[in-house]
């Protein structure tokens, strides 16, 4: 039955860790919630506040999955209070559980792809509804995932749990997160073949340039491009400002744009 | 991809009508909740994206081929912090409620993405993560109650806040914006192309992350490939190959979905032989 | 500043003559050594820069709005190596005998002034002091008076060498220049706002010292605010919003004497909470 | 009477190192200056070659204030002769006086920003008589300054005038030099004010970010941005010739200013 | 340098025949092996280029003008990977062939040699060499004679297979552009310049090897010129001015063998005063 | 005899190090032939092997000489067999002779510049057997040079030739390797003489400022070059366009450029 109750608040906190973000999931809030859950709020609460320490710099940056601070959280808590270990030892027996579910979760990212391909389709016909629809499937998936995840080691006991998890191989789960590395320049190619002209080129080499070799920020080449979009502009303005009139450039005629922008 | 080379720059229907009132842009704004609801390593926010703007899509594009194109515009590579996508949202929805050229909405929508997603991780992520839950933490360590309860409050009042703030600040923007650019959409068009195509060479070599991990043992001497061969080429030469690559047969008339399988097989195989 | 949006860019006088003879120029070399007689931090040597100039805007501009609409334009923001001086004075100086645009002049002299900074510096701080001091010194450890006096005939043969001759190697230079552009001064003015808005883009990102000294103890995590979220969104924020904080502050029409109250109330503010 | 003599001679140093620049301020020289003032010319040259030495890399760059040279440099040799102290002893001693020295004119050189206002207003009327004359308030001011700072404390001992250097708050001083490194931003402010056009708005995006994030010295910068205005320069003449012959790009024209550059 | 000035940009026989046929590109495959057979430090490979493209440059050129100024031009400052050079003689020869402007097949020429030689490094002196050579090394320690003779088998199949591949490929490449830009012949030209002098500008930092290695004692302070006073100014200032100035003496009708001289005794000189 | 067979391979291996590029010149290979001349194959195998591997990463960039690998691995290996050192002890040995022929090497590229001009001549005068003959002389002179290098401390024994060695003055070597790294500058010189015009200017300082400052290499450099002549000539084509027919910018030209590249 707890462990129910535990399966249950995991695959909610899944649920907000990708979906909602009211963060709900940080180990602070599930640490108390598994305590009261399993009986002893206090230690729940020192547990999360441990465990939200442990994982203040694991975030996901550009779609990266650090070790997963939902299964962190609650399997640290829950072990912690079970065995009356404290909090420290918690993380010890937390982290591998963690990283399991860093790998599915990597595995799910990388096998959801085709999706888009079908939303594709809808979105060809126009089908809103039909969109909707597949975008309720993946916090659906990964409610009973986290329900799993969460549900079995309390279940039988960790050790056994962790029997399951070792059984993958490594080189499966190590492909799987390769391909999902690679996998952004397919979404960039989709990009490309809509907005490409050769003409275009010399912007697309500006910004992979600067941050290949320059190792500028985002922001940064967003700036140049700015800069250089704004430029040619103007210029297209003096383009067409001497073609008629041939006469010399009318410098002031740019003034108008400055309070629109 | 043939069916994408349908998308046509220019709306049919072109008739330009404000329909878009606050109740639409705040549906608009819990819907953007949904964001990552269909990540995914090949266009990651693409399809939360896409979802969170549906209800303005379909107040705005009566004529179904305008609606189609719109959805499958917006249903390619997205990716931004999901605590600033409503300022995007209420830009784009301004441009599509003007009917701007399709090519324009996507520069500025691409434009936008990259540097938002900086900013975002940097403000949310790596500064009011940590100093809301490590305040939290401090009091929960006393036993005290109040420590997670204040942190969701706290947490989420700038969250909620921001995102109902930014969808009508970026509405009003791009409607502002769209008005003294209308006469001038052929010369937008092209400085929104410009800076969104910067952003995606830029994203290019920042977001693929195609690296071998090889390293030859030739006699006694290690030549480690990526580091000692392709890096002194050029820094990242494989993602920029690989994208060409994917290109030159989305042009051939390859799906997107066999490039997915190509590029799975490449891992797996890739990480088998123990190269990646 | 409503007054200073008077400055036109033409003269009244358009009338263009040779007045300036050699003793003028040497008069101001003379001047040239007060250029850091008004020194403060909001436009550094712009003071001492103008009186430098005064009795050649004097003699140049007879008309009396073209007079005050040099001396207010040559009063701003000023700041390059004192050495150096007078190459810009003479440079500068043809120009206005020229009677060129007010925009062109401020174009080439902000132009000119950053990186004759920075070589100066490099060239007599750091290198003729140092060489010459240091003979100096080991000559004065032996006890010989020579070295002191060796000292100040070395150094200030460099020193005043070096102003007269670029006084009138500016002026030539400038002289000969502004013949071969006379006719096309709309391009030219152009072409000098350009390096001249390049150069202040990379002052403001330079010579502004605008950072915060704070670190948020956040339960244990310390957050330093200035390195791990300011740089982290973009490095020299906020000296770029302050800047443009009080441009749009002037275009409101503040004075600049009201920003720089607020300056130093932040500054003490900031400093007596503890977070500058 | 010798402290006074010290003052007028601090003083003297202390318009040089501003204006002028003849550099008689620095220690090889105002030591044996000292020297004599105190009787003991030999002495003073040592001490003021040590000083010289000490000072050797500290330079006014963009004009931060390194701990001030002048007053180290005085009261340096002076303690070195009055003390019979080594001179390396004597150091110790300058230091304080210098940073407070510092301090001070930082101070100085932020409270008078509103000076240049009323230079405005003079400029305004085409008062030149008046701008001559508010150019000569700072020499003053630093002449009196000077005298004080080296006069005090050979008058009264060091150790009496080290607590008078104390009773300034730290936040004060602190405060005024923070404000001096923003104040250059009001500077740029009214530059921009004259200067700025949203067609240049590119231009200057260039240069903050080439510093910025590109760590580029100014000579850097300047070189860019020549180098887009004469590319933009030419770009202009083509659209000239351009628009009236309707005929091709005459790449020849260009040639002419070959010799005039 | 006169002569020189006497190399015109388009060719008196503009008649364009598809002159070279499989031998003559296989000859000059051979002839390229010569490429470093005049190696010295002012024009590197200029010799043995020209020598690779001479048969091809006299099919090409019948009349006697156009062949002296294509062999003029050619002899010029060159430099690539050895491996490379088939490239860039298919390219080249395409254009030769097809009388382009010298203008544009010199900006082309300039524009690849530099890229091409630091992937040709990488490629072949920095990995293939060292695997093949690695792993010959690892069987000969073993004394078995294969090593070597694996190695020489291996390592000129990748080398001459890449020479003659390199050269067709680079021909039909040189050709099929050269088809495509017929047409635009002066903006074509006006591009290939601009490429190959930004090219130039980049040699001229990263080729000229001129540095002081001077140190002076001044008292106790040591100054070391170089580093502190010439990098402060500006990195690369050296080589840039000593090409300005051999520019300048070139214009000023100075032969190129009076620099050379010149060069030597700076060379010579500064090494025995002990300052470079 | 068997120092003259020696100095045979050392010329040719010396030939094939510049002119051939077959690497039979490496150690590896060197090795085993000296072995078979001096009558020990194995030994000659192995020495061969171990100064491969000590030459590996010495490869000649952008024409800069390392100590010579040709001389470094004949003597390297014929005082191995000779002496029957140990390999390790060979490399000993070999490095001083492999370092003076290094810089005999740089003095012949130095001094070879004047041939570069006699060329010229040649050229001129479109005489191309002309140009064939100078290109022979440098093997030749390298077949001689190596074999005397490598003749001459097999006849004499090692120690008298490194006498032979250190007579030629430090300066002398050094100063000439200095001119030789000087001397690209007059090659460079004499390209701009060809291709320089005052609005080609800014590509030029773009392209040394990337690499001064920026530390780009040249591959990057020759990408911003070529995005820069791109839009250069996109934007002639709308000059061109927009001229004679004053109407807007037509994009749709470019396209018919996409597929010619
Ligand atoms: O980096 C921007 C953005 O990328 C992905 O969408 C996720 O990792 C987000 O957490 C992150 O904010
Ligand atoms: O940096 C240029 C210049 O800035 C200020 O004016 C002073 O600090 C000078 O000493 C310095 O030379
Ligand atoms: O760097 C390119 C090229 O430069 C010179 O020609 C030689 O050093 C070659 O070995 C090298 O490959």
């Amino acid at each position: 039955m707890e462990a129910i109750l535990v399966g249950l608040w995991a695959g909610i906190a899944g649920i907000d860790q990708f979906v909602g973000l009211t963060h709900l999931h940080r180990p602070i809030v599930t640490g108390p919630i598994i305590g009261l859950i399993l009986g002893d709020l206090t230690l729940g609460l020192m547990a999360g506040a441990t465990l939200e320490l442990v994982w203040a710099g694991m975030v996901p940056l550009a779609g990266a999955q650090p070790p997963n601070v939902v299964i962190g959280g609650i399997i640290g808590t829950a072990f912690a209070i079970l065995t009356g270990q404290d909090p420290d030892v918690a993380v010890g027996i937390a982290v591998p559980f963690a990283v399991a579910a860093q790998a599915i979760i990597t595995l799910i990212f990388t096998a959801f792809s085709p999706v888009m391909h079908k939303m594709d389709d809808f979105a060809r016909d126009g089908d809103t509804k039909g969109i909707d629809r597949l975008n309720y499937i993946q916090p659906v998936l990964f409610f009973i995932f986290f329900f799993v995840i969460a549900f079995l080691p309390i279940y039988f006991g960790a050790e056994q749990a962790a029997n399951i998890v070792n059984m993958l191989p490594e080189w499966l789960i190590n492909g799987l997160s390769v391909a999902g590395g690679i996998m952004p320049a397919i979404g960039f190619a989709m990009l490309l073949n809509i907005m490409f002209k050769v003409s275009y080129a010399p912007f697309f080499a500006i910004g992979f340039v600067a941050v290949a070799y320059g190792g500028l920020p985002i922001l940064a080449v967003a700036i140049v491009g700015l800069s250089i979009a704004m430029y040619d502009y103007f210029m297209n303005d003096r383009l067409q400002t001497s073609a008629p009139s041939s006469g010399p450039v009318k410098e002031d005629d740019e003034e108008d744009y400055s309070d629109g922008i | 991809m043939k069916e994408q080379e349908t998308i046509t720059d220019d709306h049919q229907d072109k008739s330009v009508e404000k329909v878009l009132n606050k109740k639409d842009l705040n549906q608009m704004v819990w819907r953007s909740l949904l964001l990552q609801s269909s990540f995914n390593y090949e266009r990651m926010q693409g399809g939360g994206w896409t979802y969170s703007i549906i209800p303005g899509l379909k107040k705005i594009h009566t004529n179904k081929k305008d609606l189609s194109d719109a959805l499958l515009d917006h249903n390619q590579f997205f990716n931004t912090h999901p605590f600033l996508i409503t300022f995007v949202q209420g830009v784009i929805l301004a441009m599509e409620e003007n009917k701007e050229k399709r090519e324009t909405i996507r520069g500025i929508k691409v434009a936008l993405m990259g540097p938002l997603g900086g900013i975002g991780d940097a403000l949310f992520w790596l500064t009011l993560l940590p100093i809301t839950g490590g305040i939290a933490a401090s009091l929960a360590t006393e036993g005290n109650i109040a420590g997670p309860i204040l942190f969701l409050i706290a947490f989420n009042i700038v969250h909620f806040g921001l995102r109902f703030f930014l969808m009508h600040y970026g509405y009003g923007m791009g409607t502002r914006a769209v008005k003294v650019l209308k006469e001038s959409t052929q010369k937008v068009s092209r400085a929104a192309s410009i800076v969104g195509l910067t952003v995606v060479g830029a994203l290019v070599a920042s977001y693929i992350n195609f690296n071998l991990d090889w390293t030859i043992q030739a006699g006694e001497i290690p030549v480690n490939i990526q580091e000692e061969v392709l890096n002194a080429i050029m820094p990242g030469l494989l993602p920029l190959l690989y994208t060409v690559f994917c290109y030159w047969l989305l042009k051939k008339g390859r799906s997107p979905l066999a490039l997915i399988g190509m590029t799975v097989v490449i891992g797996l195989v890739g990480s088998f032989i123990g190269i990646m």
